[in-house]
């Protein structure tokens, strides 16, 4: 039980709560903080991984700005506490036992299968290696992507205004 | 020194996470952040995939999930924002005519 | 260095390049320059087709055989099936060529004027060569199949020029009646074709002659007939829709609701013969086969009898002329089913001149009389419009059959082949010389009713006219033809020998029923017969009609044959009634609405049933959606994560 | 007892170090609120706070007191969780900020531990520290949304949209920086601009004598610009308007509560300071060539005479503060200097902290300055000036950089 396993345990636990609790909260902020709950204890295991380029890119991207436009737009909206219609039959009796048996699934598969452990966890991913790697071999998905965004932003501004101007 | 499947099981448990509350949760903006939280899963998977191989790559495809994600994010909330506007409500199973 | 030769398809695609020019671009030309296109192809093709003739006779005397030529490769399906665009020259192609372009040109010619004051004048002509593209290719071609292109295409010109007052219900409807009778025969024709191939492998005629020639094709299988009787019984059967014999004559007469120059060119000179044509081709299968042989010699004598018979009361000029065609059709195929093909041939030859002249003749009156047809209204006309009346005079001479008129020496061969025959041959000469006598009164009461007598019909309306040159030259000319279009047999009355039958030996050959200068004394007595019932049809005629008579009431026989025995409506009630109330209520009301349009609606109800029914699962509710993407999911990693799982799912979880 | 030291060093030298901070920030934000009341009276023409003690100096003690003992009411129909928590995150965010920035260029070992000024020295910093910034908003935002109050709303409303405009102005504008420094690492960026000798000249903000630096100076304004808006300053303190929105997002809060928003801001101030410090202007390095070490004294030559001036200034006062408080002051300050003076490895020690400091208190300084100064912007006018014009500036302030980079390295 050394010290980066208490850690992992830790944080898991923290993530799994914030996450239960994002389901249990009737009120759409109080699931969006458990959200954010949520990835920065993801961060912190990325941190744990030696990922702390993406642990940083997770907090900043996903807490800073994904997330702040949810908790803006419930703002905007004044969203209140969500009401528990049951229109969708299906969705009310089959719903939550098809998700638990696909994770169930997806679970055993992962026991079943053997993988090589974490080679030393502790070890690093430079940024530089990761901007070698992004900038080279994966450059024209990173191309794409910047043109995704471009389109994402004129999609989002179209939808947005409001009619007349 | 952590085995990879604990991370893969911990992802495996967010993702199932995700989809109760995709399926379970009525408001709009929250089944949103569900979806959000199976993308932060998968994002786990890969990076614990991508140090269990020793490669980079893995990084690299979260990064690309968090780019794709908050430009889903954007045009979620755009049309979120229309749908509440003109439904008057957020939940999903009042918003069921398939146009806006 | 045959330069047609070697481009004959050159011959049939002037008239079709004609005829496109004019039937696409010509809607709003000038008269002349439609004259200009369709004169020139058809003028053209003829000089080219006597070119070819002459090189062929050239070519032939080098090689002593008929010329063939292989262009593209048209039909290669079956492993065996290839058919050619082969084109084929010899004698008997020789003869028709020079018929059919020459004829087709005067007729061509001829209808500049007649037509000139017609709707559709471009129509006319573009239909006109369309015909003789496909009758060119028909005669020319070198295996059944092209033929049979040829068969259809002058079919479907044939349907299209008759009715080509398409606003005139009657021809609207002999239009169809020609076709569809056509079809009955074209049916049978595609049998004996698909016969032959199943027996010899091949359609071109060179091959299949080859191997019919051989001694034991003749007898194999198909029960008691050989297969060469079926085959030669359908091929029979299409020539008897194509040429208008028992039972399948009935077209012809209604075809006459066509401009006359149509008359003339394809349901006298050209077309009408094409089932003559290709009895005459297969003569080699026909040699075989003695039971087809006789067929076709009863069935050409006994519609040449009965058309005659019918023929002695129309009084419709055309219709008049029209069973006098299918007699003298008759007598073609009485000339071949007896083995004289080159006899038969020879008829089809004069009978193009001499009927064409009729025809055109008859038109030259039609015209003259503003659009009258009918014989009790005219009368009196010999002095008014001299040329057509000598030009008609001719004709009916030459088609009676009196020395040295073309007919006479063309129908003595038949009936002198005849007399000869084994089977029955008096019998068919007896029949054949009667109708030869009807044949001579028919005519001679259709000239005295049209020229003599006090005229029958109203001064103030009727603006009698000559035709004008364009008309009247045609007419010259074939009148000259229908003259001396006979005398290559004439030195075979004085013993000598019969140029026209030598002319074609190459392709009859030993064929031919060999009657021969042994006889020829009592080929003379026939002669002389023959020319004693013309007399005898004439006098006849002449003592019933040459006073002014009026039209006496229709009893009897008279009323029988002037309804032509009733057999329009006997196949009306025997055929056509059942068949159209088969087509009705079977056809139409149970299996097209019933079962088709029913499977068709069906399907569409089913589709619309099922789709009401599944529209409930998209409910538009988002919950339920992502609930069915979960379903999709857990099926998709049962699937994938089967291999590791099994052990898992099946308490094997340690 | 030494060697448990010795096993635990790693927990206990930076809890040790995380206590110093503490207090120090949060004496020297107290004394911040002194200064801009100062600072700001005197722009205004007055006195100031002048009552407690001499120059007022007790007065941040007395606030403190105050907030202390204040009533803490819990407004109705608040989302308590919200609520309750919003001021924390707020605080601790802007604390934790502190953590990753380094103080001093010295490392020193202590029981077998070696560690540097500044609590944690990680080679990702500088995201740390964005990551940071970029949770803050959530404190102003909570506030706003939970005390359940439109003034609040709309000032949490505006916070966070303000707050995401202007991050991403923040976060280009060191891209600059970056790219000559290479490095994510506050430690190597500062490091890495003393490299040649030409003292201030080679700072960021000018960048001369760098092998590929280019001036950062454009750079150096949006970053700026971006900063005082991330902190909710004067003139982009939209979200606590008093004009428009009474309080803005802290309306509701009393007390503690609004004492840990106060704090928490004046953190972020210095945070941000101590960030364009270390920057653009060359963090620890001393402004002068470093071979000039006659340079070495100025500490002292500020010191000794600032120290007198204590003593003499002190003997006004009739009280006990004046009588002995200050000239105390004095007294250490002068012999610091003095002693600086004796005992070169001393002062060697402390010019880097000195210099860093000094900057610190300058930019602090124009912070307040500012708000003596400007005016509020309108809103309109603060997105379109975030999005219209910095923005695309530090942008192009990158295209810039890394293109004259490029042309450098070939």
């Amino acid at each position: 039980m050394n010290a980066s396993l208490a850690i992992f345990f830790v944080l898991a636990a923290v993530a799994v709560a914030a996450a239960v609790s994002l389901i249990l909260q009737r009120h759409p902020i109080h699931s969006a903080l458990s959200l954010i709950v949520v990835m920065v204890a993801l961060a912190g295991l990325y941190l744990l991984m030696g990922a702390e380029f993406v642990a940083a890119v997770q907090i900043i991207v996903y807490g800073g700005a994904v997330m702040v436009l949810f908790v803006f737009v419930i703002m905007l909206l004044n969203a209140g506490e969500e009401e528990h219609t049951n229109f969708s039959k299906l969705a009310a009796y089959a719903g939550i036992p098809m998700a638990v048996a696909v994770a169930g699934l997806i679970a055993a598969a992962i026991t079943r299968s053997t993988l090589p452990p974490a080679q030393d966890p502790t070890a690093l991913t430079s940024t530089k290696s990761l901007s070698m790697l992004l900038f080279q071999d994966f450059v024209y998905p990173f191309e794409l992507t910047s043109f995704l965004i471009l389109v994402a932003i004129l999609g989002a501004i179209v939808l947005a205004q409001r009619e007349g101007n | 020194m952590i085995p990879t499947n604990y991370y893969l099981i911990l992802s495996a448990i967010l993702f199932g996470l995700g989809m109760i509350a995709f399926v379970f949760k009525r408001n709009i903006i929250t089944i949103f952040m569900a979806i959000e939280l199976m993308l932060n899963a998968v994002n786990l998977a890969f990076v614990a995939f991508s140090k269990a191989f020793g490669k980079s790559d893995g990084e690299v495809f979260v990064l690309f999930v968090i780019v794709v994600a908050a430009a889903e994010a954007a045009v979620g909330l755009g049309i979120i924002i229309l749908t509440a506007r003109n439904r008057r409500s957020l939940n999903v199973e009042r918003v069921d005519l398939l146009k806006l | 260095m045959h330069p047609i030769l070697d481009y004959l398809w050159i011959i049939p695609l002037l008239p079709l390049v004609g005829s496109a020019i004019n039937g696409i671009l010509g809607w709003n030309w000038s008269k002349t320059s439609i004259n200009a296109v369709a004169l020139g192809s058809t003028g053209l093709s003829f000089l080219c087709a006597i070119e070819a003739v002459r090189e062929f006779l050239d070519y032939f005397a080098q090689y002593h055989q008929p010329f063939t030529k292989h262009f593209v490769d048209w039909i290669v399906a079956y492993k065996d099936l290839t058919i050619g665009f082969d084109l084929h020259i010899d004698h008997l192609t020789v003869v028709m060529l020079l018929v059919v372009t020459g004829v087709g040109f005067l007729i061509h010619i001829y209808s500049t004027g007649y037509m000139a004051h017609e709707e559709g004048y471009f129509r006319f002509f573009a239909y006109m060569n369309l015909f003789m593209f496909f009758m060119l290719l028909l005669v020319l071609a070198a295996n059944y199949v092209v033929l049979f292109v040829g068969w259809e295409g002058v079919g479907l010109c044939s349907y299209l020029l008759i009715g080509f007052y398409y606003l005139k219900h009657s021809a609207a409807q002999a239009g169809k009646k020609a076709f569809i009778v056509n079809r009955i025969g074209d049916f049978g024709f595609m049998l004996g074709m698909f016969l032959l191939f199943r027996t010899f492998h091949s359609l071109d005629f060179h091959t299949v002659f080859e191997a019919a020639s051989q001694p034991n094709v003749a007898h194999e299988g198909l029960g008691q007939f050989g297969v060469l009787t079926a085959a030669c019984l359908l091929l029979f059967m299409g020539a008897t829709g194509k040429s208008a014999q028992i039972p399948l004559y009935v077209w012809l007469p209604d075809a006459m609701e066509g401009p006359t120059p149509v008359s003339a060119l394809i349901h006298a000179a050209t077309m009408v013969t094409a089932g003559v044509y290709v009895v005459a081709r297969s003569h080699v299968l026909f040699l075989h086969s003695e039971t087809a042989m006789y067929v076709v010699a009863i069935v050409g004598c006994a519609t040449a009898f009965f058309a005659a018979t019918i023929g002695l009361v129309q009084s419709d000029i055309k219709k008049v002329l029209a069973y006098s065609t299918v007699s003298q059709l008759g007598y073609m195929f009485l000339g071949c089913g007896v083995g004289a093909f080159s006899a038969g041939i020879f008829h089809l030859m004069t009978h193009a001149f001499f009927k064409a002249l009729l025809f055109l003749s008859a038109g030259s009156v039609i015209h003259a009389m503003g659009g009258e047809q009918d014989m009790w209204q005219m009368g009196g006309l010999a002095s008014k419009i001299k040329v057509t009346f000598w030009c008609m005079l001719f004709g009916t001479i030459a088609i009676a059959g009196f020395f040295p008129f073309a007919a006479f020496f063309s129908k003595d061969a038949i009936l002198f082949a005849a007399f000869n025959s084994q089977h029955d041959g008096k019998a068919l000469y007896g029949v054949g010389l009667f109708a030869a006598i009807l044949t001579s009164f028919y005519m001679f009461r259709l000239v005295w009713l049209t020229f003599f007598g006090k005229n029958r019909y109203d001064e103030h309306h009727v603006h009698v006219h000559e035709s004008p040159k364009n008309m009247t030259v045609p007419l010259m000319i074939l009148a000259f033809l229908s003259l001396t279009g006979g005398w290559f047999a004439f030195p075979a009355l004085f013993g000598g020998k019969d140029y026209f039958t030598d002319f074609l030996s190459p392709v009859f050959g030993s064929g031919e029923i060999a009657g021969g200068e042994a006889l020829h004394s009592l080929e003379l007595t026939l002669s002389g017969v023959a020319m004693v019932a013309a007399t005898l049809g004439l006098v006849v005629a002449w003592r019933m009609y040459s006073k002014d008579v009026k039209r006496g009431p229709e009893t009897g026989l008279h009323k029988l044959l002037y309804n032509k025995y009733y057999v329009d409506e006997i196949y009306q009630a025997a055929f056509v009634g059942p068949l159209v109330w088969i087509s009705r209520n079977i056809l139409w009301k149970a299996v097209d609405e019933g079962t088709i349009d029913g499977a068709v609606n069906g399907i569409g109800y089913g589709v619309r049933e099922i789709g009401d029914g599944v529209r409930h699962a998209q409910s538009g509710n988002t919950r339920s959606y992502a609930v069915w993407v979960l379903v999709g999911a857990v099926v998709v990693f049962g699937i994938i994560f089967w291999p590791i799982l099994h052990p898992a799912l099946f308490g094997g979880v340690r | 007892m030494s060697e448990f030291l010795h096993q635990y060093a790693f927990l206990i030298v930076p809890i040790i170090k995380v206590a110093i901070l503490v207090l120090v920030v949060l004496t020297v934000d107290a004394y911040l609120t002194w200064l801009e009341r100062k600072v700001i009276a005197h722009i205004q023409a007055r006195w100031g706070p002048h009552r407690v003690g001499p120059h007022g100096l007790m007065q941040p003690l007395a606030d403190g007191l105050k907030f202390i003992f204040k009533e803490d009411p819990m407004p109705a129909n608040v989302d308590k969780p919200a609520y309750f928590i919003a001021p924390f995150v707020a605080l601790m965010l802007a604390m934790t900020s502190l953590a990753v920035i380094p103080f001093g260029p010295q490392k020193f070992t202590l029981w077998g531990y070696e560690s540097s000024l500044g609590i944690a020295d990680v080679n990702i910093s500088l995201l740390v520290l964005f990551a940071i910034t970029a949770l803050g908003v959530y404190g102003v935002a909570l506030a706003g949304w939970a005390s359940n109050n439109k003034y609040s709303l709309l000032g949490g409303l505006r916070s966070s949209a303000q707050m995401i405009s202007y991050e991403l102005a923040l976060t280009l504008s060191v891209v600059g920086v970056l790219l000559i420094a290479g490095s994510f690492s506050l430690r190597e960026i500062v490091e890495q601009q003393g490299t040649s000798n030409l003292g201030f000249l080679s700072w960021n903000l000018l960048g001369f004598g760098q092998g590929i630096g280019f001036t950062q100076i454009i750079g150096f304004f949006c970053f700026f610009i971006a900063a005082i808006a991330e902190t909710n300053r004067v003139p982009f303190d939209l979200p606590e308007a008093e004009s428009e929105l009474v309080a803005g997002f802290h309306t509701e809060y009393a007390s503690m509560k609004f004492a840990m928003f106060f704090i928490g801001e004046y953190t972020s101030m210095v945070a941000v300071s101590c960030l364009a410090t270390i920057l653009f202007f060359g963090g620890w390095l001393s402004p002068f060539p470093a071979s000039w070490t006659f340079t070495y004294y100025v500490p002292s030559l500020l010191f000794i005479p600032f120290g007198l001036w204590m003593i003499y200034d002190g003997i006004h006062y009739e009280n006990i503060f004046g009588r002995i408080v200050l000239p105390g002051i004095g007294t250490v300050l002068t012999v610091v200097g003095i002693a600086l003076i004796l005992f070169p490895p001393a002062n060697h020690l402390l010019q880097g902290l000195f210099w860093f400091v000094l900057k610190v208190f300058i930019f602090m300084f124009v912070y307040i300055w500012m708000r003596g100064t400007l005016p509020r912007f309108r809103y309109d006018q603060l997105m379109s000036f975030g999005w219209k014009f910095l923005l695309p500036v530090s942008i192009a302030n990158v295209v810039l950089t890394s293109a004259v980079i490029l042309w450098r390295m070939h």
